[in-house]
């Protein structure tokens, strides 16, 4: 009873904290601009503006949903859930933390612990696409349907690359659970897969970029050419949801990068360091990756579709595939063996 | 709990198995077929084939029902138009309950099929799960099965080649390959990319 | 198995508990109008101009396919790249790794024939 | 890593092939599609090594067969028979490509390179008794296939007879990989050697065993395997496909696919019969049921023979006539392997040779017709015979060994066939078959009439005489392969063939 | 899970059923690609039912994992079998703006 007890209290933390997370991120997203362009953002609710997310959600709830002419009403409410949901879902692998007593229980830092977590995320996440191509479509017009395929499209080329990442990464680990692939990184700062493995880091990073659509690859919205993208129909909460889910999914983007290349929750030259200062610790390296998606937004031009597509068929995968092969022969030949 | 979930995942899959011939929108009978994907990856997660039910998640839901509706999108196909097959064996009418029928009596003699001349698993799945069956199936997979696994390459580039050659289209009175693409090709490929 | 996962079927429970729930609270307590043209697709302030179901790129249907064939071709590579370290260790780490290059450079063509015939450039 | 190399040197032929067909691809790729004829003539040379090796790997093979690559693939001579028509095919297909100018225009190295696959896929069905490497080659086949059916890119016919194709295949698929899925819930194994006959230790279980224990699963799971089978070789509850598909498919893909995929569709059949209902080597309280199946297939024999021939003779499209007349020749096989004997078996291995010879023949007549005249009907065969004698007159060897009369092949094929299955206790099959060898003789005399006994139309002479020069010799051959002199050997080599086949399953029961 | 193979196969069974019936009734492309695929996974989970009771009996039958294997390599046949037949699909309605095929058309006699 107790150990269920510590699930579910385990569940809610995290679900929790990564909502919030989310809401403060896109104040964060807001202030960050404003920074980056001299202006001071939102500080009218709460201290420092601390609240404006808390009102955003209000006034969500409270405004009118809109359904356009000739969309397909059950698809269009449908669509954010399809988005939303998959980014929630990854979180249940990702370890925020290592091995720990709750209330007398002995369990670990996140939600599940499964074998094949580092796979999991690929399967799980690669199906926010639906929403997105469902949303697009089911709008009924002509920016939504654009949006919608475009974004698509760049997120199943870009998937193959964060695969491939994650396979040279699983390579050297020898195994596809998340923890131990955190494990093989720990003591020594120059054990994390960012200094062994650099080129699948930069691949790995540029991946995630494409994958949650953030800019410089933010087709899916694309505000000069598509208005809004896939969304450019939706209203109230459904929007919320769209945008809800792809600050989930920059949130796990970031927490997995962390996990798979900076060390996960790790802090160098300390083993077994108590989980508060893990979590810490993870927190402070997420946060770099979630600092270095508005950094780049607000600094970087935004690429054109085609580029994109030739970045990631012709650059991405080919260079991806080298890096397996690279750390594949190492492996195989014994160059990581213990 | 293994259990009901298991019956439930297995009336959710029965469910989306009809809604997939059952669905007047191509759009809705996909939307099924994923349904009915979740949750036989879920049946194979319970029966304790870890590594299938990824499998199921990442290619069947992750790429193909993508590529269906790509193409129910590239084409239109959402609603009015019926891409229909009208000759061949496409039934209606009388024919539909003769057909339902026999495929009645199918599912009835298949569960009969069930009397495999082994006893009844009662007892949970002995194979170790998760990472030891992973590597069970790779020790398989690269000693006994080299040669299906290789086989399976060529048969991905015959695809590959395949869909290059059909769907590909070439502007009459050119040549077949220009060395377009390639970074130190100069001239672009001059072809309709355009449905 | 099942306690390997059941967090996740908790966290799956409480997911689309809150998704739904927002949309649901968000129909409730949206207010309704309707005005002439409200219901329109949105195209930069015009009337729309036929309906949103076009046709287009055969691109992206290549690309969908690529994507398939190589998300394949990466499935079939994971049962290798865990066990790469346990092949090494039991000394066939070459032979096995031999096996990978043969299945990967068979794919490697049919890219390079894919790029040739300009399967990757969407410019065109 | 030595037994390694060696388990690899016997499977050299699919090796050298493989190896061909991405030279093919990788030269087309530089060569940027110039200079086909010079990829074919390089296919031809890769062709030409793989039946070096095959027959090489003849001479050594004994009267048992071995197994290779982990016991994945079963090298005897029932399958080197096949490889080695399977290649001398591809080899006349490749001539027929690069000599057809209607084939000229499009992706030339693809085709080629599809041909290969298909034959590489041909070459694992053949010579597999394991049930995974066998769907894989038949996919490998099939999927090669319906490309290229659909090859001709502007062509509505093309596109529409390789949708046929696919979506009646992928049925096909489905029901058979069902099939086999219950095949391995019964037996617990996937090779079909242990499937015949498991012995103690070997951890499956024969299918007799589960046949006594439980008849109906059993009886499904093989038919539903079967249904796969007679896909491919168009028997008659799954034949409908093949006169659309045959049609709409560029001509010599047609060939391919009436010859190499038939008959290869035909060698995984027999295999897949053979290891588990053959008599020698397998349980023996499953023979009883093997006959039940050999009844089985000889009704379908019988419908598929008698429709085939009765359709056939109401086509005025000549390609449509020759995919009636392969659906009739499907069920003058299916006879061999209705009478579940050694010799039904070797009988159907023969008649699968003489059926290589006449049908590429035939085939390559219709490429040469449909180069000049542009058309396919058989009225536009009007004075065929007068302004192109050489390659009427082949037509008309092919004709009459299709038709089943002496002094050609075909003629022989049949004899040994009636005889195994009256042998067999399949006299009515026999009558039956007859009966539909004076049917077809009316459908393949008309070709003749229309040749040579109507005023010609006036038509552009062309010639194409490298084209006339294989049916030429297509012709010589199937006369000759009629007569004692090399008669007797393809005899003794089809002979050969089914007796490897059941020493494998006594082998693997003892394995 | 203490379910009986039975019920693994009965829903196997059932599932293959509604394939056929998908393929038998329905004229959209689409849709009957889509049966098929369903008839693909009932295929499959005959397969994992098969391959459970097996090792549950302690048989492997030559080879632990045949079972998955081979349904790893049916989901590989089905991604292929899907993008060529797709790739047919749109490349007929390229040339005749709809995929119907022909009743009566050329291909009928």
């Amino acid at each position: 009873m107790e150990d269920f007890l510590v699930i579910l209290l385990k569940v809610a933390a995290i679900y929790g904290g990564v909502i919030g997370t989310a809401a403060l991120y896109t104040l964060a997203e807001r202030k960050v601009a404003a920074w980056i362009q001299y202006r001071i953002g939102p500080n009218r609710v709460g201290p420092w503006g601390l609240l404006q997310p808390l009102a955003d959600g209000v006034k969500f709830i409270f405004k009118e949903e809109l359904v356009p002419a000739g969309a397909n009403k059950l698809l269009f409410r449908l669509a954010p859930m399809m988005s939303a949901v998959p980014a929630m879902l990854t979180i249940a692998v990702v370890p925020f933390a290592g091995d720990m007593t709750l209330f007398g229980v002995d369990t670990f830092g996140a939600i599940a612990k499964i074998d094949m977590s580092a796979f999991y995320v690929v399967a799980i996440g690669g199906l926010g696409v639906y929403g997105i191509i469902l949303g697009g479509w089911s709008s009924n017009s002509k920016y939504s349907l654009m949006g919608g395929l475009r974004a698509s499209a760049q997120m199943v080329s870009y998937e193959l690359s964060l695969l491939l990442g994650i396979l040279s990464i699983v390579v050297v680990s020898g195994s596809a659970d998340l923890y131990d692939i955190v494990d093989a990184q720990s003591g020594a700062i120059w054990r994390w897969n960012a200094f062994q493995q650099p080129l699948a880091f930069g691949l790995f990073v540029i991946a995630t970029f494409a994958e949650t659509n953030r800019h410089p690859f933010d087709f899916a919205e694309c505000e000069p050419e598509l208005v809004a993208g896939f969304h450019t129909e939706y209203s109230s909460m459904k929007f919320a949801l769209f945008f809800l889910g792809e600050y989930c999914a920059m949130i796990v983007m970031a927490s997995l990068t962390t996990t798979f290349f900076l060390g996960g929750f790790e802090v160098p030259f300390w083993a077994d360091a108590p989980w508060v200062i893990q979590l810490a610790a993870f927190g402070a390296k997420t946060a770099f990756f979630l600092f270095l998606f508005l950094w780049v937004r607000w600094t970087l031009p935004r690429f054109r579709f085609d580029q994109l597509m030739s970045l990631g068929w012709k650059v991405m995968l080919p260079l991806s595939l080298l890096n397996v092969f690279l750390y594949g022969a190492l492996t195989s030949f014994g160059a990581f063996g213990d | 709990m293994a259990e009901t979930l298991f019956y439930l995942l297995s009336i959710g899959a029965i469910a989306c198995g009809a809604g997939v011939i059952r669905a007047r929108m191509p759009l809705f009978s996909v939307l099924c077929l994923l349904g009915a994907f979740f949750c036989l990856s879920g049946i194979y997660l319970l029966a304790g084939f870890q590594f299938l039910a990824v499998t199921q998640l990442l290619v069947y839901a992750g790429a193909i029902m993508v590529l269906f509706l790509f193409v129910i999108m590239l084409l239109n196909l959402g609603d009015e138009n019926e891409i229909a097959r009208q000759s061949g064996i496409a039934l209606s009418g009388k024919q539909l309950a003769v057909a339902g029928t026999s495929a009645g009596v199918f599912a009835l003699i298949g569960v009969l099929t069930a009397g495999y001349g082994i006893a009844p698993v009662e007892t949970a799945s002995t194979r170790a799960s998760g990472i030891d069956e992973l590597q069970t199936l790779a020790v398989e997979l690269f000693s006994r099965y080299m040669l299906p696994f290789e086989a399976a390459s060529l048969l991905l580039l015959l695809t590959m080649i395949g869909v290059i050659a059909i769907a590909k289209r070439q502007r009459a009175g050119e040549p077949t390959h220009t060395g377009a693409g390639f970074p130190w090709t100069k001239e672009p490929l001059d072809e309709e990319s355009t449905l | 198995m099942l306690s390997q996962y059941g967090p996740i079927l908790i966290l799956i429970a409480l997911v689309l508990g809150f998704a739904a729930g927002n949309l649901v609270i968000s129909e409730l307590l949206g207010k309704k109008t309707s005005a002439i043209g409200k219901a329109d697709a949105y195209e930069c302030g015009m009337g729309s101009i036929g309906n949103a179901r076009l046709r287009l790129s055969i691109h992206f249907y290549l690309v969908a396919v690529l994507f398939i064939l190589f998300d394949v071709e990466s499935l079939l590579l994971i049962p290798w790249a865990v066990s790469a370290k346990f092949f090494e260790a039991q000394g066939v780490g070459g032979i096995v790794f031999t096996e990978i290059v043969g299945f990967v450079a068979v794919l490697g063509i049919g890219l390079a024939y894919v790029w040739n015939k300009g399967g990757l450039s969407w410019d065109r | 890593m030595n037994a390694y190399i060696e388990q690899m040197g016997l499977i050299a032929p699919e090796l050298v092939l493989t190896a061909l067909s991405l030279f093919v691809l990788t030269w087309d790729l530089l060569k940027k599609g110039r200079n086909s004829d010079h990829i074919g003539y390089a296919t031809l040379v890769g062709l030409a090594v793989t039946g070096w090796l095959l027959l090489q790997q003849w001479g050594m093979l004994g009267d048992k067969g071995t197994q290779t690559a982990f016991g994945m693939v079963t090298i005897d001579r029932f399958g080197t028979f096949f490889k080695l028509f399977t290649v001398g095919s591809m080899a006349v297909v490749t001539l027929f490509v690069m000599l057809d100018k209607n084939e000229r225009k499009h992706g030339i190295g693809e085709y080629y390179f599809l041909l290969i696959g298909a034959s590489i896929g041909a070459f694992f069905m053949v010579s597999t008794n394991n049930l995974l490497l066998l769907m894989l080659g038949l996919e490998l086949l099939s999927l090669a296939s319906y490309s290229l059916a659909g090859f001709h890119k502007g062509s509505k016919r093309s596109a529409e007879a390789a949708l046929k194709y696919i979506v009646f295949g992928g049925l096909s698929a489905g029901v058979m990989l069902y099939g086999i899925s219950l095949l391995y819930g019964l037996t617990g194994t996937l090779d079909l050697g242990l499937m015949g006959h498991a012995p103690e230790g070997s951890g499956a279980v024969s299918l007799a065993t589960q046949f006594d224990a439980s008849p109906i699963p059993v009886a499904i799971a093989v038919v539903l395997v079967l249904a796969g089978f007679a896909y491919k070789v168009s028997v008659v509850p799954f034949h409908f496909w093949t006169p659309d598909v045959y049609e709409g498919a560029p001509t010599p893909v047609t060939t391919f696919l009436a010859v190499g995929s038939k008959a290869a569709g035909f060698a995984a059949l027999l295999r897949f019969v053979g290891a588990l209902f053959l008599t020698d080597g397998v349980d023996a309280s499953i023979v009883a049921y093997g006959d039940r199946i050999g009844f089985l297939l000889a009704i379908l024999a019988a419908i598929t023979m008698t429709l085939g021939n009765l359709s056939a003779l109401r086509q005025g499209s000549l390609k449509r006539m020759l995919a009636y007349s392969s659906i009739a020749h499907a069920g003058y096989v299916l006879m061999g392997a209705a009478s579940m004997t050694s010799e039904g078996f070797a009988a159907a291995m023969f008649y699968l040779a003489a059926y290589y010879c006449m049908n590429l023949g035939a085939f390559g007549f219709l490429i040469y017709f449909e180069g000049v005249t542009g058309k396919d009907d058989i009225d536009s065969l009007k004075g065929m015979g007068w302004r192109h004698p050489v390659v009427a007159w082949s037509m008309v060897v092919f004709l009459v060994a299709l038709t089943g009369l002496p002094p050609t092949v075909g003629f022989y094929g049949k004899l040994i066939l009636f005889y195994a299955a009256i042998d067999a206790g399949l006299a009515w099959l026999v009558i039956i078959a007859a009966i539909n060898s004076v049917i077809s003789l009316f459908y393949y005399f008309r070709v003749a009439k229309s040749m040579f006994l109507t005023e010609p139309v006036p038509q552009v002479p062309m010639r194409q005489h490298g084209l006339a020069g294989i049916l030429c010799v297509l012709a010589v051959v199937t006369v000759l392969a009629g007569l004692g002199a090399f008669k007797d050997p393809l005899r003794g080599w089809a002979d050969e063939g089914p007796a490897s086949l059941e020493i494998y399953a006594t082998d693997a029961g003892s394995r | 899970m203490n379910v009986p193979t039975e019920h693994l196969l009965a829903l196997a069974a059932i599932l293959f059923s509604l394939g056929v019936l998908g393929f038998l009734t329905r004229k959209n492309l689409i849709i009957v690609l889509a049966s098929i695929e369903l008839m693909l996974n009932a295929a499959n989970l005959t397969f994992v039912a098969g391959s459970r009771a097996w090792a549950a009996e302690g048989v492997t039958g030559g080879s632990p994992l045949q079972g998955p294997i081979f349904s790893l390599f049916v989901i590989l046949v089905a991604a292929a079998e899907a993008a060529v037949g797709l790739a047919l699909i749109i490349a007929l309605y390229r040339l005749k703006q709809s995929v119907a095929l022909d009743s009566a058309g050329e291909l009928k006699g």
